[in-house]
C-alpha cells in the first residue's frame, strides 16, 4: 500500500518534471511540422484521424525524398479535442517549445480562428486542413492559409447540379455547426443572387440528434426534387437511412455535401440503399489525381487498406506544400515562407495547382480543390466507377 | 435578519496569517514567468484561470454541498455575455466584463432558486440540463452567437502575450481565493459548511438555508463568470465547445483530486491536472486514455485527494480544520 | 409574564388516509418543563415537526408568546425562540465542536457579536463536559456526546424560550444522561426557559417534569402529573394495547 | 479448545479511518445457552466489536474463533452460513418487502434447500404466530415491537449457534422493552444459542445477563458473572470510565 | 408555395430567427412523429432503468453509462458483421448484453468496490470522479482502437407499415425487444432469489449483509445488470444510430432526463419518462424548431422538477 502510494507520487513527479524539461528537448536537427487536430471527443475525431494519417504519410514521403533544406522533417501531433484553448496551447507549445515552422491539421473552425489570433503575433504560418468558416482566412492575416472548398464554391457545385437537372424544389437539411450553418446560408444566398427560381426549404438540426425522422417527414411533405444532405459523420448516414424509411428515397435525389460516400464503409453502412446517392467529390476518373496524389493514394491504400478521402488528402498535401514553400524560400523564416506561399504555385494531390492568392473574403490565402458531383448508379461502386453528374467550372 | 448573512464579515480571519502566506507565496509566483518559456507561461495563465473555476465550484459543491454541474456553463455565460456585448454593441471591455459578471450572478440566482429544494442527484442533473441547454442554444442561435463559426472577441491588452495574462489571472485568482477565505472565516462560511453537513439541522438552528444556498450559487456563478469573461479576451474565439461536459469533468477532477471541500483543493488540484492534460495532448488519440487512467489510479490510491495526502503527511488529521 | 408561552390549538396532520395528529391542543406556561409521552407511533415526532416548522399543518394554529408561528419557515421559528433537537442526534460532523455551537448563535443574530458567542460557547462546553473536545470535529464524538452537543447547540440561540427535546435520553449512558439533566435543570432555573421533553425514560420524566401530556394515536389522551396519568385506564390500555398488537 | 465457548475473541483491533482504532485490544468470550452482556459508555466500541466479529469491518489485528475455528476477517456470508447471526441496532428489516420475503432473506445461505426452508419458516412462524398472520403485509407496516420481532425472527431462520445483538431496545417505549427481553429469553431457551448482547439500557438488561463485560475506549475494563454486578456497581464503573 | 396536403389542411409559418425557413404541420406528420417518439422512448427507458437500478443498489450514479451503450453497439456490429450475419441479429443482441454484463462484472470490483470495501470518507465524490474518468477512458479508447470509421451492423428487416406510415424494421424490432427485456428484467427482480436480494439491498445494505449475502458480489451483479441494459440498448439501436465512439453520449443524456422525469428508483417512472421524453422531443422538433430538439427534453425536465421535485413516480423519502 505504502509502496504503491510512493510509486504513484513518483510517477506524478516524473510527469511534471518532463513537462518542465520539454523545452530542452527541442534541438537543432529535425525540422518540426506541427499538426493540431481533434483526436479525442468532443472533437470531430474521425476527420482528425484522417488528417493525421495524411500528414504522417506526407512527412514520411518528404523524408524519403531527402527532407527539407538538408534536414529531416518531424511531425509533432497535438490533440485539440475540438477545444479552442487546447488548440492555442498546442500552437504555443509547438512554436515556443518545439520550434515548429509550420502548423496545420485544423478541422474545427473555432480552433483554427483562435490559433490564428495567436499565430498573428508569433508568426509561424497555419494551414486550415478542413475548416469552413470564412473568418479562418477572411480576416486576411498573413499567417493564415487554408486548403478547403469553402462554402461558396461548394454551394455553387450543388446548385449547378440542380440547375443542370432543371429541378425546382430543393431541401437543404443541415446541422447547426460552422459547417452546416455556413453552407445553408450560402445556398440560399446564391440561389437568390443568381435568380435560379428555386423554392428552397431549409431545415436545421442539432448534430447530436439521433433521430431525424421528424425532420425528414417535413421534407417529405414538401415533396422536394433534390435534397442537400449537410450532415457530418453520423447525421449524414442517419439521414440516408431514415430518408428511405420515410419513403423519400428512392424518389428524390440526395446529394451529400462532402465525399463520405467515397469511403469504403459506405457500402457496409448502407448496402442497396446507397444506390442513387450523389455526393460532392474532389477528384474522379475525369479529373485525375496528380502524380503525387496517385503516389499518396498508393501508399495510403497499402497502409490502411482503403482509398484515401478528402481530409487525408488535404493533410498530406498541407505537409508537402509547406515543405515546398520552405524549399522555395530557402528558409524557415516565416516572412519568407509566407511570401513563397503567396507567390508560388505548388503541386498538391489534385491536377489543379495549389495557389494562395491575396483574394477577397474567405478566398484569401485559400486554395479550393476541384469540385464535382458524383452519382452512384450501382452497388459497390467506387468514386472511380461512379457517374460524374456535374463538374464545377474552375 | 440580514445580520445572519452579513454580520461579522471576516470575524474569524487571522489577518496576520493571511498576510504571511501572501508574502511567502507572492515572490515566487510573481518571479515564475521570468524563468519559463512562453508556452509554460500560457500553461500557468490558463492554470490560474482553472484555479478560479475550481475555487468557485469548490465553494458551491465542497463547502455548501450543492453538487452543481453547471460551473462551466457559467464560465461560458460570462465569456459569451462579454463577447456578445462587444460584438453587437461595441461596448468597451470595462463595461462588457462586469456585464458578464452581472449576467452570471443573475443566472446563478435564477438557477439557484430553481434547484433550491432538490435533492443532491436531482440538483446535479438539473444543473447539468441547464448547461446542456445553454450549449445547444449557443449552437443553434448562431445568428446571434455565431455558434460554431466562432465568436471573435478582442483581447484585453491588444496583444496575447501570456505573461501579462498570467499576472491578470493570478491576481484575479488570488482575489477570489482571498474572498473565499474571508467568507469561510465569517458567519456565512460557517452557515455554508453547516448546510453542507446537515441542512435540516442548520435550519432548526435558525440558519436561513435558502439565503445561504442562494448566496453560494450567486457568488460562485459570478466568480466563474468573471473567470470566463477574462478568459474570453485571452482566447479570442468562443465556440460552444467551452460548455462541453468534458470541461465540467475537468473542473470536478481538479477539485476532487485536490480534495473536495478543502480550501487548498483548487490550488493544488487545478494546475497539475491542467498541465497533465496539456502535456498529454501530444499523445494524440491516446492522450485522454492516459489522462483518465492516471485519474483513476490517483483516486484509487488517494480517495481523499491530494489535500488528504498532504494533511496526512503533516500529521493533521482533523478534517474540521481547513488550511491557511 | 402572564398568559401561556405556547398555545398549540387543534393541530392536525394527515399522511394519505392516516391521521397522524388529530386536533392536538397543548399549552405550555412560561418556565414550565413539560413531558410528552406516549407509545411508539402516537404521533409525538410529527407534532414536534409541525411545532418547529418542519411539517406543514393541515389544520390548527401555533402561537408562541401570543405571536402566530403557523406557516413560518423553520429557521425563523427557531430564531424566535422555539428550538428543537432530533431523535437521532444531528450535528455538523465536519465542523469542530466549538463551531457547532457558534452556528446557532451567529444565525440567530445577537447585538453582542462574536465575542459574546464565544464566551457563551465556552460556558456551555464546561457545563456539558465537552471542553476537551472543543477543537475536534464532531464526527469523532460518541453517540451520547453528539446528543449532548446537539442539546447544547440549542441553548446558543439567545432568544430560546421553549426548547423541544425529542428523545434526548435514548441510547446514551447514565453519566451523560446526568450531565444533560443537570443542563436542563440549570437552564430552567437560572434562565427561566421552558421545555417540552419527549421521552420514554419514565424515571427521568418523573424527576424533571411536574406535568406530562400523553399522546395516543394522534390525540391528546391525558394531562397531569406522571403518577396521575399513569393511573388512567386508557393510558394503561394504550401501552398494553400496543404491546398486545 | 474448550467446551461450551462458542465465541472467543482475542486482542481484536479495528477502526473505520486508517490510523484511528476504535477497538484497541479486545479479548472476550461467549458461551452457548447463555446471554453475554457487553456494556460501556458511548464510544467504547461496542457496536464496532460486533461489526468486526461479523466481518463487516476488517480487523487490523487479533483473532476471532467461532467454535474453535479461526474466522478472523472472514466475510459475513461465510459466517452466516457457519451459524452466526447479527441483529443490528437500526431497524433492520426491509420495509418494502413482505414479512415472508424478509424471512426468506434470512434463509439466504440455504436458499437452495427447499425442505429446510419450509421447515424453518414453519418453526419461526410457530414461535411468532403474529408474523404468520401478517406474512403478506409489507414489513414497513408493522409496529415497532413487531419490527424487532421480525428482525430477530429473520436471524433465527438459520438456527444460529451465535447471536450478536446490538441495542435491541433503543428508542422503544417501556412496555416494548420488556417484550423484547422476553423475546430474547425465549430465543435462548428455544435454540440454546450463545447470545452476545450489546446494551445501553443497563438497568433492565442486567437481570438477563449470565456473564458481563464492561468495555471502555476499545478495551475490556471489567468482567464477571452477571450476578456479581448490580446497578450501583455498574454506575460506579461507568463513572470511572468517563472520568478517565 | 403549395406543399402537400396531408389528412388535414396544412399550415405553415415562418420562424422569426430563420426567415423564410418553413415548418409544415399535418396530422399524418403528428401521428408519425408520436409513433417514432414512443418507439425510441422505450429504448431510452432501458438506459434510464439501468442508471436507476445501479443507483438503487450501489448508490452511485454511473456517468459512464453511455460508454456501455457504446460497447454494446460495437459488440453487436462485430457479431453481426463478422460472425453471425444479419439474420441472427437477435442472437447478437443477446451476446452484446451478455458481453456488456461481463465487462461490468469485471470493472465493478476494480472501480466501485473500493468505495465500500475500504475505509473512505467521501464516497460519493470518489464514485463520481471514477465513473467520469471511466467515461473519458472508454470513449477515448474507442477512438484510439476503433479508427476513424463508423460502422453499422447489417439489418435485413423490412420497413413496417403502420397504416400509411412507414417504420424502420430495425426500429420496430428494437422496440419489441426492449419491451421483452423490460419484462425479463421484471421477472428476474420479482421472482428470483437474486432479485429478492437486489430488492432487499436497495432498502437496507447492512441487513442484506447480515442475512449472509455477499454484498460485494451483489454490487457487481447489480452494476453488471445495469450496464447490460445499456449494452442491450446500444445493440438494438446500432442499426439505426450507427456505431462510433461517442454514440453513447446522447443516450446517457436521455437516460438522465428520464430519471428526473420519472423519478429516481422507479421502474414505471423509467418507462413513462421514456415515452414522455420521446414524445416531447419528436413533437418539439417537428412543430417548434428542429435545432432545439434536444432542448425540449431539458425543458420538460425543468418543468417536472418545478412541479414535482422528485419526479412523477418518485417517492419522497421522509428525511426526518
Amino acid at each position: 500500500m505504502q509502496r504503491r502510494k510512493l510509486l504513484g507520487a513518483a510517477s506524478l513527479l516524473a510527469v511534471l518534471a518532463t513537462l518542465g524539461l520539454a523545452p530542452v528537448i527541442a534541438q537543432q536537427e529535425p525540422m518540426v511540422f506541427g499538426l493540431i487536430t481533434p483526436l479525442s471527443p468532443p472533437g470531430e475525431t474521425a476527420l482528425g484521424q484522417l488528417a493525421k494519417r495524411g500528414a504522417e504519410i506526407g512527412v514520411e514521403y518528404i523524408n524519403e525524398k531527402g527532407g527539407v533544406l538538408g534536414r529531416k522533417v518531424a511531425l509533432s501531433i497535438h490533440d485539440s479535442a475540438g477545444k479552442n484553448e487546447q488548440g492555442v496551447a498546442a500552437y504555443r507549445r509547438l512554436v515556443s517549445s518545439e520550434k515548429a515552422v509550420a502548423v496545420f491539421g485544423f478541422i474545427h473552425s473555432g480552433v483554427n480562428i483562435a490559433v490564428n489570433e495567436v499565430a498573428k503575433e508569433m508568426g509561424v504560418p497555419t494551414m486550415g486542413t478542413q475548416t469552413g468558416a470564412s473568418d479562418v482566412t477572411a480576416k486576411k492575416y498573413d499567417i493564415a492559409f487554408r486548403t478547403h472548398a469553402v462554402d461558396a464554391p461548394r454551394a455553387a457545385t450543388w446548385l449547378g447540379w440542380i440547375q443542370k437537372n432543371k429541378w425546382k424544389r430543393v431541401t437543404v437539411i443541415a446541422e447547426t455547426t460552422d459547417y452546416g450553418i455556413g453552407l445553408a446560408k450560402e445556398t440560399e444566398k446564391q440561389s437568390k443572387e443568381k435568380n435560379l427560381g428555386l423554392e428552397i426549404q431549409t431545415i436545421m438540426f442539432d448534430r447530436t440528434t439521433t433521430d431525424l425522422l421528424p425532420q425528414l417527414l417535413q421534407v417529405k411533405a414538401f415533396k422536394p426534387d433534390a435534397i442537400v444532405n449537410v450532415g457530418v459523420g453520423q447525421p449524414l448516414d442517419l439521414m440516408i437511412t431514415q430518408a428511405h424509411t420515410a419513403g423519400l428515397l428512392p424518389g428524390a435525389q440526395m446529394v451529400t455535401s462532402y465525399d463520405a460516400p467515397a469511403r469504403p464503409q459506405f457500402w457496409q453502412l448502407h448496402g442497396d440503399k446507397g444506390v442513387g446517392i450523389s455526393f460532392v467529390a474532389f477528384y474522379s476518373p475525369k479529373s485525375e489525381l496528380s502524380d503525387l496524389g496517385k503516389e499518396f493514394a498508393k501508399r495510403y491504400q497499402a497502409k490502411f487498406n482503403e482509398p484515401p478521402v478528402y481530409a487525408a488528402l488535404n493533410g498530406f498535401a498541407n505537409a508537402i506544400v509547406f515543405a515546398d514553400a520552405i524549399k522555395k524560400a530557402n528558409s524557415t523564416e516565416p516572412k519568407a515562407m509566407i511570401k513563397a506561399l503567396e507567390e508560388g504555385s505548388f503541386t498538391g494531390w489534385s491536377t489543379t495547382p495549389v495557389t494562395f492568392p491575396r483574394a477577397e473574403g474567405a478566398l484569401w490565402h485559400n486554395w479550393s480543390p476541384p469540385l464535382m458531383v458524383l452519382h452512384y448508379t450501382a452497388k459497390d461502386q467506387t468514386p472511380a466507377t461512379a457517374e460524374v453528374a456535374y463538374v464545377l467550372a474552375q | 435578519m440580514s445580520a445572519g448573512l452579513t454580520g461579522g464579515v471576516g470575524a474569524f480571519v487571522e489577518w496576520r496569517r493571511v498576510a504571511a502566506v501572501l508574502a511567502m507565496a507572492a515572490p515566487p509566483l510573481l518571479a515564475l514567468p521570468l524563468f519559463v518559456s512562453e508556452f509554460t507561461a500560457h500553461v500557468l495563465a490558463i492554470s490560474a484561470y482553472y484555479v478560479i473555476l475550481a475555487a468557485s465550484w469548490n465553494m458551491l459543491a465542497g463547502f455548501t454541498g450543492q453538487f452543481s454541474l453547471a460551473q462551466h456553463g457559467f464560465a461560458a455565460l460570462g465569456a459569451y455575455t462579454s463577447g456578445l456585448l462587444v460584438y453587437h454593441l461595441q461596448t468597451p471591455l470595462w463595461v462588457s466584463i462586469p456585464g458578464g459578471v452581472l449576467t452570471t450572478a443573475l443566472g446563478g440566482l435564477l438557477l439557484g432558486l430553481l434547484v433550491l429544494k432538490m435533492r443532491t442527484i436531482y440538483l446535479s442533473i438539473a444543473t447539468w440540463a441547464f448547461a446542456e441547454t445553454l450549449r445547444i442554444t449557443l449552437s443553434a442561435a448562431y445568428e446571434f452567437t455565431r455558434g460554431d463559426l466562432g465568436l471573435s472577441v478582442p483581447s484585453l491588452y491588444g496583444h496575447v502575450r501570456p505573461v501579462v495574462y498570467y499576472y491578470t489571472f493570478l491576481a484575479v485568482a488570488a482575489l477570489c481565493l482571498l474572498f473565499i477565505h474571508v467568507m469561510l472565516k465569517s458567519p456565512i462560511g460557517y452557515f455554508m459548511r453547516a448546510v453542507r453537513d446537515d441542512p435540516m439541522r442548520a435550519q432548526s438552528l435558525a440558519v436561513d438555508i435558502t439565503r445561504v444556498k442562494l448566496f453560494a450559487f450567486v457568488a460562485s456563478s459570478a466568480m466563474a463568470g468573471l473567470g470566463g469573461a477574462l478568459y474570453a479576451h485571452y482566447v479570442l474565439t468562443l465556440t460552444p465547445s467551452i460548455v462541453d461536459f468534458s470541461e465540467m469533468a475537468r473542473i470536478i477532477v481538479m477539485v476532487v483530486i485536490g480534495g473536495l471541500g478543502s480550501f487548498i483543493a483548487p490550488i493544488i488540484g487545478a494546475p497539475p491536472v491542467y498541465a497533465l492534460n496539456t502535456w498529454l495532448a501530444a499523445w494524440g488519440e491516446w492522450s485522454m486514455v492516459a489522462f483518465a487512467a492516471i485519474v483513476i489510479g490517483l483516486m484509487r490510491a488517494y480517495p481523499a485527494g491530494l489535500a488528504g495526502l498532504i494533511s496526512a503527511v503533516w500529521g493533521r488529521r482533523r478534517s474540521g480544520k481547513s488550511f491557511l | 409574564m402572564s398568559g401561556p408561552l405556547l398555545e398549540a390549538e387543534g393541530v392536525t396532520k394527515r399522511f394519505g388516509g392516516l391521521v397522524a395528529n388529530d386536533a392536538v391542543t397543548i399549552t405550555v406556561a412560561p418556565g414550565e418543563v413539560r413531558g410528552l409521552i406516549g407509545p411508539n407511533g402516537a404521533g409525538k415526532t410529527t407534532f414536534v415537526n409541525m411545532l418547529t416548522g418542519f411539517e406543514t399543518l393541515d389544520a390548527g394554529s401555533i402561537r408562541l408568546g401570543g405571536a402566530a408561528l403557523t406557516g413560518l419557515p423553520a429557521n425563523q421559528i427557531a430564531a424566535r425562540g422555539l428550538v428543537r433537537t432530533f431523535q437521532v442526534a444531528r450535528v455538523f460532523s465536519n465542523m469542530s465542536v466549538r463551531e457547532n455551537l457558534l452556528i446557532p448563535f451567529l444565525a440567530a443574530g445577537s447585538p453582542g457579536g462574536v465575542r459574546e458567542g464565544q464566551a457563551k460557547a465556552a460556558d456551555l462546553l464546561a457545563t456539558g463536559t465537552l471542553e476537551h473536545l472543543a477543537e475536534e470535529p464532531a464526527s469523532v464524538l460518541s453517540g451520547g456526546q453528539r446528543m449532548l452537543l446537539q442539546a447544547c447547540a440549542g441553548f446558543m440561540i439567545p432568544a430560546v424560550r421553549l426548547y423541544v427535546l425529542d428523545e434526548p435520553f435514548a441510547g446514551i449512558n447514565p453519566v451523560v444522561k446526568d450531565a444533560l439533566i443537570a443542563l436542563i435543570e440549570h437552564e430552567n432555573k437560572s434562565n427561566g426557559r421552558a421545555f417540552l421533553i419527549v421521552s420514554h425514560e419514565m424515571a427521568i420524566v418523573r424527576r424533571l417534569c411536574p406535568r406530562v401530556t400523553v399522546m395516543i394515536q394522534g390525540r391528546v389522551a391525558a394531562e397531569g402529573t406522571l403518577d396521575e396519568v399513569a393511573r388512567r385506564p386508557e393510558v394503561v390500555q394504550a401501552y398494553l394495547g400496543s404491546a398486545a398488537a | 479448545m474448550s467446551t461450551g465457548r462458542t465465541l472467543e475473541v482475542s486482542g481484536l483491533r479495528a477502526g473505520y479511518v486508517p490510523g484511528v482504532d476504535i477497538l484497541s485490544s479486545v479479548t472476550l468470550a461467549a458461551a452457548e445457552n447463555a446471554v453475554t452482556l457487553v456494556i460501556g459508555p458511548n464510544g467504547a466500541g461496542k457496536s464496532t466489536l460486533l461489526r468486526a466479529i461479523f466481518g463487516i469491518l476488517e480487523p487490523s489485528a487479533g483473532r476471532v474463533l467461532f467454535r474453535g475455528k479461526d474466522v478472523t476477517g472472514a466475510n459475513s456470508s461465510t459466517l452466516k452460513a457457519a451459524g452466526v447471526s447479527y441483529v443490528t441496532q437500526e431497524i433492520n428489516s426491509f420495509p418494502l418487502l413482505t414479512v415472508e420475503e424478509n424471512l426468506l432473506m434470512g434463509a439466504w445461505v440455504f436458499r437452495r434447500d427447499r425442505h429446510r426452508l419450509r421447515r424453518q419458516l414453519e418453526s419461526v412462524y410457530a414461535m411468532f404466530p403474529i408474523l404468520k398472520e401478517k406474512r403478506h403485509d409489507r414489513a414497513g407496516s408493522l409496529s415497532g415491537g413487531q419490527g424487532r420481532m421480525l428482525s430477530v425472527a429473520r436471524e433465527l431462520m438459520t438456527q444460529p449457534s451465535l447471536l450478536l445483538i446490538d441495542e435491541p431496545t433503543v428508542g422503544l417505549a417501556p412496555n416494548l422493552v420488556a417484550e423484547v427481553y422476553s423475546l430474547l429469553s425465549a430465543a435462548k431457551t428455544a435454540t440454546g444459542a450463545a447470545i452476545l448482547l450489546v446494551e445501553q439500557n443497563v438497568e433492565e438488561a442486567l437481570p438477563l445477563a449470565d456473564y458481563l463485560y464492561l468495555l471502555n475506549l476499545g478495551q475490556v475494563k471489567a468482567e464477571g458473572p452477571g450476578r456479581d454486578f448490580d446497578n450501583s456497581r455498574v454506575r460506579a464503573l461507568v463513572q470511572e470510565c468517563l472520568l478517565g | 408555395m403549395t406543399p402537400e396536403t396531408g389528412w388535414l389542411p396544412h399550415a405553415s409559418r415562418h420562424l422569426g430567427a430563420a426567415k423564410g425557413w418553413t415548418v409544415i404541420f399535418s396530422a399524418e406528420l403528428l401521428v408519425q412523429t408520436v409513433l417514432s417518439g414512443l418507439m425510441v422512448g422505450v429504448l431510452y427507458a432501458l438506459m434510464a432503468l439501468g442508471i436507476t437500478f445501479i443507483y438503487s443498489i450501489v448508490k452511485t450514479i454511473n456517468w459512464a453509462m453511455g460508454e456501455f451503450y457504446m460497447i454494446g453497439s460495437y459488440i453487436q456490429f462485430v457479431a453481426v458483421h463478422y460472425l453471425l450475419g444479419a439474420r441472427w441479429w437477435w442472437l447478437a443482441a443477446i451476446i452484446s448484453a451478455a458481453g456488456t454484463f461481463l465487462v461490468g462484472l469485471i470493472l465493478e470490483p476494480i472501480l466501485i468496490k473500493p468505495m465500500y470495501a475500504r475505509p473512505m470518507q467521501r464516497r460519493d465524490d470518489y464514485a463520481t470522479v471514477v465513473t467520469i474518468a471511466l467515461l473519458l477512458l472508454l470513449r477515448s479508447l474507442a477512438v484510439a482502437l476503433g479508427g476513424p470509421n463508423q460502422y453499422r451492423p447489417e439489418s435485413d428487416l423490412p420497413v413496417v407499415w403502420i397504416g400509411p406510415l412507414p417504420q424502420e424494421g430495425a426500429r420496430v424490432a428494437a422496440f419489441v425487444c426492449a419491451l421483452l427485456a423490460l419484462a425479463v428484467f421484471w421477472i428476474v427482480i420479482k421472482k428470483t432469489w437474486v432479485g429478492l436480494a437486489l430488492r432487499a439491498a436497495a432498502q437496507n445494505r447492512v441487513a442484506v449483509q447480515t442475512s449472509g449475502v455477499d454484498v460485494y458480489r451483489l454490487d457487481a451483479i447489480a452494476f453488471a445488470i445495469g450496464v447490460a441494459l445499456a449494452g442491450l440498448a446500444g445493440a438494438l439501436l446500432a442499426p439505426l444510430f450507427m456505431v462510433f465512439p461517442t454514440n453513447g453520449a446522447v443516450t446517457t443524456v436521455k437516460g438522465f432526463e428520464i430519471i428526473v422525469i420519472g423519478g429516481l428508483g422507479s421502474i414505471p417512472g423509467a418507462l413513462v419518462g421514456g415515452l414522455l421524453l420521446g414524445l416531447a422531443e419528436s413533437l418539439g422538433a417537428a412543430f417548434i424548431s428542429s435545432p432545439y430538439q434536444n432542448v425540449y427534453g431539458f425543458l420538460l425536465v425543468i418543468v417536472v422538477l418545478i412541479v414535482r421535485p422528485d419526479g412523477l413516480f418518485g417517492e419522497r423519502g421522509r428525511e426526518a
